[in-house]
């Protein structure tokens, strides 16, 4: 096994709230399979919090922990908190990342904030 | 639990009868073979004796046999040894683009050096074509190495007709035999090329045994320098037991080369058919008969390689890939790539070798487990969400 | 017949707490330490843990330790990758002029290649002048080259010192430390060297088992390219088995770095005592105190190195000598020649190395032996007899 | 051991003929312990046949045992007969000699040769 903390082999045993969400007010979506990440992240925003977060992620372990762990963080909180979650946090909350995966807690992070700038982007236009 | 190893290209245990062979030299027969006196006898007999073993698996003479620490210290040897013997003068070298990367990364650097590197391409079976072998050659080829068999896809090669160009022409021949040695029959005086690697424990040998094949006359220089062991061209006092080992698992090799790997291979057939059965979108990677008997080598669509193989591991199953989540330079198959598998399906590959103890019990697991994680990976695969929408769309239209 | 072994610096069995440390990885945890999957852990933490003891043994950090087969293969990696790793320019190397082959020869090939090395002259004991080094030092040095001890006079140079003048000149400096390293306290951290080489077999760990200690920010070349094993440096899978038994051999020696050396040195000095009263005419080679703790090294006037080892060999006792009917490339002991030591001394010189089981018995064994031996060669041999009538002549006058 | 052949071994062990004749008839030294070996053969001449053949050797076991097998095989041979001894004759008589250590058989036939060339000149002088 790759040398991953036990958090990390926990949320990639037992990925929380896999799935896409049906009429999401947000998508995310980063990477591509050819770099071996890929991460599509549905929100559903409700009183300006994150009622509900999902995702699909093709990816390697590091990956599929992160987005988990995003989904975790990021449920509940407000826009502005939910944006306020950087990679680091992410890792840290892992109890860290081997170096080669640091870039795969980019991913996670990268993916909700592009799902909440979707949904900022589709509240202006029906505004 | 359940522990089925899929993946004796990495590793394999030692045969008992290569440890018991190699057990006496540790403590009772200890001795250097270089040494004048008596301790010296058992040590230097037993490596002799080993030699021709070696050469016996690959129809050479034992003192063309070479011994090295690993396949890819004979590699280097064969290529910097060769270039720096310097019989033939020029500057181009042929190489097949699907090489391991201790031949690879080589000619990387003597492409600094000002050498012209000619990587041949590989069919989608990865097979090199020899009328492409023919039109790369000039006036300036020194050297041409072509592997005998690939670890990873497992496509063998057609060498007697690659090494025959090659002495049309007058250019030392190379194989990279790591593979193949001991899995297939090789012999060095049919196929008639001048250098061939092989390694020990990739025939349930020690780690730390591997050799270099060098037909008489060929001039080399040694990579290591120092005394005169190996006939000056490795220096370095011998690893008496390893090379015991190695000698003891090339006889074991070449005492069973029509039934071991049969039987291993009807096994690999078995699985295969077993996999392709139960599991929907996977794809086979290398040639469909040409191959290594123990290799068989997958993609599981939608999905990536480290993410099974964990999946996996977690049900006492060791599988590799080819995936560049699992590859320490993050870098997904050279292999894969040049025989145009794409990019999305490398992530997905998976690499299975079997042993000769692997059972049909084994595969009925196998088959079950990997059914059960590709389903769930799958699941959670964005691309494979994409693709039942897009084939439900299909299907409608 | 009894039977003592002399010559302990050729092979030596490993200890029991090495082979029993070796076997587990043999069979039942065989991975590869490369994997990715659980296979892969159990190597992967043994290979990392006997780095960590070899490092401690001579005080480097873990990721400063370079695993390689042999001693010459250290060597070689460490000259080689050093000038190719190329931080800086310039043609000229410094070596001492009792190197080893592993150190020697390379630096022939390199003169061919148009460099330009100076091999320091040593004193009658061994011992390089510091301040001979201060004054080969030029504007074009790129590498210094000095032993820390010589395997067959046993002489230890002053390496801090010598260090100390590379590191003044910001020149990097190699130290071969295969026949000290687990016999002398070695911290490479107080004597400030930049690449150092010892052998796992020099302290009863396994053949098969050396390494480079790079210190850290060196750039180095590896010499065998491949995959990314051993950061870069070294290419091939790693030999997980012997890497385990010098892990343990470095533990044990570095626990006894006191005791052990102590005792074999006190046994040495008795032996030394033993053949000088018994025996006429024999000569001390290399230096008096500063000296490996297990070597000793005489030269028995009148008489031929092979014929003393033959006739030893027929009473059991088995040692080594610089003769040049003893070298397989027929050429006496440069290291002897450097030294002062007639070609006739030469001849008759006798490698005797002691190990931590000798015993105050074998040494009366030996002295009688030996004493025998000397009187009956002598009897046979011209020069004994010219020297004899001489002598008489003399002592008439 | 090196790999030397029984009869090495035999005469390597016990070397017969050892010695130095005293008045010889002629002497032969041949080597020098620079290079490893050295030879000193005496012998007695009678009747134009060696009578008597003695050596004293520095070198290494084929050396001693090649003098050993020189001396045997030139005692009572004519002097004509003696001077045929060639190199090639003492190894084969040998069984042979490990190919590095050939040069040593050359050493016992030349010494032997010597000291006859000594008997022959000396006998000039007298005549
Ligand atoms: C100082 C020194 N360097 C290098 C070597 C070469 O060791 P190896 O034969 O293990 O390569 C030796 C061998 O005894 C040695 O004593
Ligand atoms: C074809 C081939 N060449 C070279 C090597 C390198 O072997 P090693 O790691 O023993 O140096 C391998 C390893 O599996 C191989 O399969």
């Amino acid at each position: 096994m790759p040398e991953y903390s036990e958090k990390v082999m926990e949320h990639f045993t037992k990925p929380r709230n896999i799935g896409e969400i049906e009429e999401p007010d947000g998508v995310g979506e980063v990477g591509n399979p050819t770099c071996g990440d890929m991460m599509k992240f549905t929100i559903k925003v409700k009183d300006n919090r994150l009622e509900d977060v999902k995702y699909f992620t093709f990816g390697c372990g590091a990956a599929i922990a992160v987005s988990s762990m995003v989904s975790e963080m990021a449920k509940g909180k407000t826009i502005e908190d939910a944006l306020k979650i950087t990679n680091k946090q992410v890792a840290e909350e892992l109890g860290g990342l081997p170096g080669n995966k640091m870039h795969c807690s980019n991913l996670g992070a990268d993916a909700l904030h592009k799902a909440i700038e979707d949904y900022k982007e589709k509240q202006k236009v029906e505004a | 639990m359940k522990a089925i190893n899929l993946d004796y290209t990495a590793a394999a245990p030692l045969d008992q009868e290569v440890i018991q062979a190699m057990l006496p030299y540790f403590i009772e027969h200890y001795g250097n073979p270089s040494s004048g006196h008596s301790l010296g006898e058992k040590p230097r007999k037993a490596i002799d004796e080993a030699r021709e073993k070696v050469a016996r698996l690959i129809g050479a003479q034992a003192k063309e046999i070479i011994f090295t620490a690993t396949a890819s210290e004979a590699n280097n040897l064969a290529i910097k040894g060769l270039i720096a013997g310097g019989r033939k003068k020029g500057n181009h070298i042929i190489a097949s683009s699907i090489e391991h990367f201790s031949v690879l990364n080589q000619l990387k650097t003597l492409q600094k050096e000002g050498f012209e590197v000619t990587l041949l391409p590989v069919d989608r079976y990865g097979i090199v074509d020899p009328d492409q072998l023919a039109s790369a050659i000039t006036e300036q080829t020194i050297l041409i190495s072509i592997q005998t068999a690939n670890p990873e896809i497992g496509t063998i090669q057609p060498i007697e007709e690659l090494a025959a160009l090659a002495r049309e022409n007058e250019i030392p021949f190379h194989t990279d035999a790591a593979a193949a040695a001991g899995w297939i029959p090789i012999d060095v005086e049919k196929t008639g090329v001048d250098l061939l690697s092989l390694a020990g424990d990739q025939f349930y040998g020690p780690k730390g045994s591997a050799a270099l094949f060098v037909r008489r006359g060929t001039r080399m220089r040694p990579l290591i320098e120092g005394g005169i062991q190996e006939k000056g061209l490795r220096a370095g006092t011998e690893n008496v037991p390893a090379l015991v080992g190695m000698g003891e698992a090339a006889r074991l090799a070449y005492d069973s080369i029509e039934e071991r790997p049969k039987k291993i291979a009807d096994l690999r057939d078995q699985l295969k058919e077993s996999l392709f059965n139960e599991i929907p979108h996977l794809h086979l990677n290398g040639h469909p008969e040409q191959r290594l008997p123990r290799n068989l080598n997958i993609s599981v669509e939608f999905v990536e390689g480290e993410a099974l193989l964990m999946r996996l591991d977690m049900a006492g199953i060791y599988v590799s890939s080819g995936s560049s989540c699992t590859s320490q330079a993050l870098k997904s198959s050279h292999v894969l790539s040049a025989i145009g598998v794409s990019a999305e399906l490398a992530q997905g590959s998976l690499l299975l070798t079997l042993d000769k103890d692997s059972s049909a019990d084994d595969i009925t697991y196998i088959t079950g487990q990997l059914a059960q994680v590709a389903e769930l990976l799958r699941n959670m695969s964005p691309l494979y969400h994409q693709f039942m929408k897009e084939g439900n769309k299909n299907a409608r239209v």
